[in-house]
């Protein structure tokens, strides 16, 4: 084992910055939650010396309770979606032909776009008058927009599922995709020559050998949600409304006495993170470095 | 004397790996340390190399190493740096000590000649057979002119079939540029091809030192002859016809190579054989005893399962053991 | 590294995480400001020092079309009059105040903005904070020849008191299709009616959204018996009298709308955009000449026309404003100026260019520029200045405001 | 379901069609219900492009300079912590390299508000320098993330190899590990240039808008109305991770100069 100052010195181009950006950001977040570093001194509930929890309470009495489930339940959702989907593409993929199957990195479209721009993507398909509307139309099964379903901005949250599952799904495909042409192709015929139909082939061997890529990047696709702005930006429900773009109101469009409950609201958001990042470091531990992209 | 290293001692940890090893070698020679794989070969490698550090003992050269007079190791998986060429790999060496370009050149194409691989100049690494990458580390290692060059496993990546071919190569090699080497390896055939002098390596000491003829006659003990082939224990319990050739006793107990222990049909005989397998070069019987079953290395044929057998000892076996054997388990 | 050395590993880490936050947030004294004072330079010197100098404004940056006027026009021609660069920045107006709040707290004195598109809260807000320089409207010859003062005395009755100049006028209108809706409604009574008939056909933009929360100002008006009473100031007994009225209004519309009330879109273009695909039957907006503007670029059907209620619709001024730290406030005094200028003021009137309503009074001009202000054809989609100044109403104080949309969202959205 | 072409049918509906939806929209500004096919096409979405010329090639030149740097400066950052992760074990290293990744998955919204604030005192806020700042924090886990994976892919003998063979430091790190690790890095590097060069918030927030980027000039577009200008916009924008990864795969061949070695 080398030295301990060698480790520090080795470490410390990244650590220091790690520790004064992304450690200082944090903790300057958690400190004006608590009412220190207030950009207006002058209001008196917040130019206490003492810590005050009132960012927190005002929280619990808003609509940060509502909002923190509904994000919950997005995040969860699109993560499931994407993870489902892209982990039965993949094997389609692998399946493939060769030449079909270069033609199928088509799938990393979607990774290369950014959120916003599927946000908006989903936007024009789905609108109620969008383009797949329109083939509605056009096959006789919607008249005018109203008849096609209201999957934007229903309350429904499908709009943002739909936008994050996109997003997410050419991810899935790269990482589970990675694993499977690891994956001895004898196997499969194996496992047919024993009687095995596609199925069989596809939840008993398939799917545990892509296990562990599907966990780390279910966790991964769920923090993007969980904590995303982009996407909610164009398409989050008015009530309850994302995390990400009730803090931004909070924090941009509210005056500043407001502070502090829009740090109260990143720093619960950063906690919650936190557990899933110590899990994603517990099955990323025991995948192989090709096999992580992070 | 080239160099000599005396009482040297090594431990990762708490695990001793070299327990006190000596060597004399003398300039020009060719040795080889062969012993099983964890016997501290490649740490005596690493600290010849200057690589690594001895916990104690001494090691002197009659020359100390330098810049000019190089100590360079060949490594097992010969490392030859993927993004150059087989020309920029054999060059590395000579590039680092800033020579000339012309000076380089003919250098390199010499080397790369008399090292069958100047066809292969432009290549990549990944463009060439087993052998050509043994000869191009070699090739590399040669380039700069070490005064002492280092070898480990040279043998291990190479196809089986080739490395007769190799062992052969390496020591015309070697003679013709008289470059000091050491290799270390568990290739028994080929280090005796190609050495001048063997060292056996046993649990981080070695067990003896000799040219391959004197190891072969006279191993030093059980255990370097047990790794240089497989030896019949024959317990005292079983007196065997005693002749001219006695095998080596130890402690009661009876050791023979194959070639030295006979079996014979006998219907009196006191082992009754119960299996046979052919290893390709000699038989191995199951056999049983009054007093339990033994197993058998014999070059005898004709013996089959039911057969009752008597067991001797054929006049080719040594007289006397050289040294006295300590048995272990 | 032994067992035992490993929580000491940890402590350094520690120790060497809060060095360094200290280190970020209490050291550093603020720079010092390296801009000369400005204060008391006639006009004539500001446009020598401006000369060669960049003007950073910041402004709202969903219209294109004004993007296009501000990045066009008016950049080539402060080039070519005054050497001057415009680097326009998409910011919304609430986030540059929030900046500006930020970099006060935390003393920077050299800012990176020059000029603010600014009104109503978010002018009130900065200058309460005292995050904007002035008073300045006052140093611009432009301002001193055509602006009618009286006019641009308040904010959102707000008094203004120079720091800010006058740069545009805008009046609330709703936007309807002439084809799809021949009869739309004339007033806030009508309108429930309306919508009731129509359900999913209308909503409004979720306040605080600049568009949305003028919306509930005016049925605020309406449904409380118009605005004189309003204007003393902020009086909250007569809030908590009237807000419930508002309320009531809202909640019972709130079934027919859009998505049975369950989602707002979350600004004017969101509503624009659902208005354009048909998906609703009105938008709104709170500049006259902007559905014009959308049959001009092509987004809204040339059947698009506007209308306004009977019980009033209300105007404000748009203002341009120079932040306490603006590096370069030479520069953005002459931008400023020049915003005012006759020749800019028509180029925004004209509706292929954006059909912003002048800030100067036309009355004030000279007879040729009378003439071609008047021969701006605002196209078939605008109502007359005339319709609009018919039922021109006032803007509410801005503690109303922020009072209205505060309780928009506990009493309506929830 | 099985047969290719269906599968790949289903791929391009999945992913081409609505690149092919916003080529519709950027062609056509008035397209709308019920309508499959555009009615009537207009340059207008074009003509503003070619107007807004300079403007569109600075927001992009902005995004290109700070991504490119982003990945600079998060190779040199990582570089030797990733050797040390690859190549050594120490107590408190699970922990350590958990905390390293957290800047890429906890909401990146928490530490750039806090952090915001700082940067405004030190007068990082505003500048090239803050933005490249804050994206590399960001960024940073993927190339610590790739490089780890670079160093281990190969064996730590091949330093001392090229330190046997008479080579000094910097030629090993510059000849023989640093061709070594450029499929790592290009690996790595890809992905934190597509992270930054997508990031809005952070470059809103940090850059303040005096730091010309294409996501803030796309952004305020793709909330408007105007889904013509939003559409070429997006299309424009994919135009540079496709570009540049067929740059890095250009240049990673003449780097390592023919070499086999893939990531």
């Amino acid at each position: 084992m080398p030295a301990k100052t060698t480790i520090l010195l080795r470490l410390a181009p990244l650590a220091i910055p790690f520790l004064a950006v992304f450690c200082g950001g944090l903790v300057l977040a958690a400190a004006q939650s608590l009412g220190y570093f207030s950009p207006l001194p002058a209001l008196p509930a917040l130019s206490a010396d003492a810590p005050t929890l009132s960012g927190y309470a005002a929280l619990f009495h808003g609509l940060f309770p509502a909002s923190f489930f509904f994000t919950l339940y997005v995040a969860l959702a699109s993560a499931s979606l994407s993870t489902a989907l892209g982990a039965f593409m993949a094997y389609l993929v692998w399946g493939l032909p060769g030449g079909f199957r270069a033609a199928a990195t088509i799938y990393k479209i979607p990774l290369i776009l950014p959120h916003i721009a599927v946000a908006f993507i989903i936007l024009i398909l789905f609108s109620q008058s969008g383009f797949l509307a329109s083939v509605g139309h056009a096959l006789g099964l919607v008249e005018t927009p109203a008849d096609f379903p209201a999957l934007l901005y229903s309350g429904s949250g499908l709009g943002l599922i739909a936008a994050y599952a996109y997003k997410g799904l050419g991810f899935v495909i790269l990482l589970a995709y990675a694993v499977l042409s690891r994956l001895d192709r004898r196997l499969i015929a194996a496992a047919r020559m024993l009687g095995a139909g596609p199925f069989i082939v596809f939840t008993r061997i398939a799917l545990p050998h892509m296990a562990q890529a599907l966990g780390a990047s279910f966790i991964i696709l769920f923090l993007y949600a969980f904590g995303g702005f982009d996407i909610p930006y164009l398409l989050s429900e008015s009530n309850p409304g994302m995390l990400s773009i009730l803090t931004y109101n909070l924090y941009f469009n509210r005056d500043l006495a407001n502070r502090p409950e829009a740090m109260a609201a990143l720093t619960i958001m950063l906690l919650f993170s936190a557990v899933f990042v110590a899990l994603y470091a517990r099955i990323a531990s025991r995948m192989k470095n090709t096999e992580r992209k992070l | 004397m080239f160099f000599a290293c005396r009482d040297i001692t090594k431990s990762y940890g708490n695990k001793p790996v070299l327990k006190g090893v000596s060597l004399t070698v003398q300039a020009g020679e060719l040795v080889s340390v062969i012993g099983p794989s964890g016997a501290g070969k490649t740490t005596l490698l690493n600290i010849l190399a200057g690589l690594d550090r001895p916990d104690s003992g001494e090691l002197r050269f009659a020359v100390p190493p330098s810049k000019k007079r190089p100590v360079i190791m060949v490594f097992q998986d010969y490392l030859l740096f993927p993004s150059m060429t087989v020309f920029e790999n054999a060059a590395f060496g000579l590039r680092a000590r800033n020579m000339k370009k012309d000076e380089i050149r003919r250098r390199v194409c010499d080397a790369l000649d008399y090292f069958q691989i100047a066809d292969k100049a432009n290549a990549y690494p990944d463009e060439l057979s087993g052998g050509q990458k043994q000869r191009l580390a070699i090739a590399r290692a040669m380039a700069p002119g070490p005064s002492l060059l280092l070898l480990d496993e040279p043998f291990a990546n190479l196809d089986p079939n080739l490395k007769q071919d190799a062992a052969a190569f390496i020591k015309r090699a070697q003679r013709e540029f008289g470059v000091t080497t050491v290799a270390v390896t568990h290739d028994l055939a080929e280090a005796f091809v190609m050495s001048g002098r063997i060292a056996i390596m046993l649990d981080g000491a070695l067990a003896v030192t000799g040219t391959p003829e004197e190891i072969h006659k006279n191993p030093g003990g059980l255990e370097a002859a047990r790794f240089l082939g497989p030896v019949n224990r024959i317990p005292a319990s079983l007196a065997l016809a005693p002749g001219p050739g006695q095998g080596f006793t130890s402690g009661g107990a009876l050791y023979l190579r194959p070639q030295d222990l006979g079996l014979r049909k006998d219907p009196q005989g006191e082992a009754l054989v119960q299996g046979r397998a052919f290893t390709g070069r000699y038989y191995i019987y199951e056999v049983a005893l009054a007093d339990g079953p033994l197993t058998v290395h014999s070059l005898q044929n004709g013996i089959v399962p039911g057969d009752r057998v008597r067991l001797f000892i054929r006049e080719s076996a040594p007289a006397a053991p050289p040294t006295p054997i300590k048995e272990t388990a | 590294m032994t067992r035992h050395d490993s929580p000491s590993l940890v402590r350094r880490i520690l120790t060497a995480a809060f060095a360094c936050l200290l280190l970020a947030a209490c050291s550093s004294e603020p720079e010092k400001s390296k801009e000369k004072s400005v204060d008391n330079l006639a006009f004539a010197e500001l446009e020598t020092m401006a000369a060669g100098t960049t003007v950073r404004l910041f402004m709202y940056g969903g219209m294109a079309n004004v993007n296009a006027w501000i990045d066009g026009y008016v950049a080539r021609e402060l080039r070519d009059r005054y050497d001057i660069t415009l680097v326009r920045t998409p910011m919304d107006a609430p986030a540059f105040v929030n900046k500006l709040l930020t970099e006060k707290q935390a003393g920077k004195k050299d800012g990176s903005m020059d000029l603010l598109w600014i009104n109503g809260e978010n002018f009130k807000n900065a200058k309460q904070a005292g995050l904007l320089y002035g008073p300045f409207a006052a140093r611009l010859p432009n301002d001193r020849m055509y602006v009618n003062q009286e006019s641009a005395q308040y904010d959102f009755g707000y008094p203004v008191n120079g720091f800010e100049a006058p740069y545009g006028r805008a009046q609330f209108v709703f936007e309807y299709d002439a084809a799809r809706t021949p009869s739309p409604p004339d007033s806030f009574a009508a309108l429930a009616v309306w919508v009731k008939e129509h359900p999913g056909r209308f909503t409004y933009p979720q306040p605080p959204d600049f568009t949305g929360s003028a919306f509930i100002r005016q049925a605020f008006y309406a449904v409380s018996g118009g605005y004189e009473k309003y204007q003393q100031g902020f009086d909250q007994a007569l809030f908590d009298q009237n807000a419930p009225k508002l309320w009531a209004y809202l909640n019972a519309l709130k079934p027919y709308l859009w998505q049975e009330g369950r989602s707002y879109p979350k600004d004017s273009a969101a509503l624009d955009t659902l208005f354009a695909r048909g998906e609703v039957d009105m938008s709104m907006g709170y500049h006259p000449a902007h559905a014009q503007a959308k049959i001009i670029e092509g987004s809204y059907p040339e059947t698009a026309r506007t209308f306004v209620m009977k019980d009033g619709s209300i105007f404000n001024t748009h203002f341009t404003a120079i932040p306490f730290n603006a590096p370069n406030k030479a520069g953005a005094m002459v931008a400023a100026n020049f915003l005012l200028s006759p020749e800019a003021q028509l180029s925004k009137f004209e509706p292929e260019n954006w059909g912003d309503f002048p800030a100067i009074d036309i009355a004030k001009l000279p007879e040729e520029w009378r003439e071609k202000f008047n021969a701006v054809n605002l196209g078939p989609a605008t109502l007359s200045p005339q319709a609009l100044e018919a039922v021109a109403v006032p803007e509410i104080p801005s503690e109303y405001l922020e009072a209205l949309e505060k309780g928009w969202e506990e009493n309506v959205l929830r | 379901m099985r047969s290719p072409r269906l599968i790949l049918a289903a791929f391009t509906v999945l992913f081409v069609l609505p690149l092919c939806v916003l080529a519709g929209y950027a062609a056509a500004p008035g397209w709308t219900f019920p309508e499959i096919i555009p009615a009537r096409l207009s340059g207008r979405a074009f003509a503003l492009l070619a107007a807004q010329g300079p403007r569109i090639a600075l927001a992009m030149g902005g995004s290109i300079l700070y991504s490119l740097a982003a990945v600079v400066l998060s190779f040199l950052l990582c570089l030797a912590p990733a050797k040390l992760f690859a190549r050594t074990s120490f107590r408190g290293k699970a922990l350590l390299e958990a905390a390293l990744l957290a800047p890429a998955l906890v909401p990146s919204m928490t530490f750039s508000m806090g952090a915001h604030y700082a940067f405004i005192r030190l007068g990082l806020a505003d500048t090239l320098p803050g933005v490249i700042l804050v994206l590399t924090m960001f960024s940073f886990p993927y190339m610590l993330r790739a490089l780890t994976a670079g160093y281990g892919a190969f064996s730590e003998k091949y330093a001392l190899c090229a330190q046997n063979l008479g080579a000094g430091p910097l030629t090993v790190a510059l000849r023989v590990e640093l061709p070594l690790l450029a499929p790592a890095a290009a690996a790595g590097g890809s992905v934190v240039f597509l992270v930054a060069f997508s990031e809005y918030f952070l470059v809103y927030l940090i850059g303040g808008g005096a730091v010309p980027s294409y996501s803030g000039l796309l952004f305020p577009y793709l909330t408007s109305s105007d889904r013509s200008t939003a559409s070429i916009l997006t299309l424009l924008f994919l135009s540079v991770p496709i570009l540049l990864f067929f740059l890095t795969d250009a240049l990673l061949r003449l780097f390592t100069r023919g070499s086999r070695m893939t990531p």
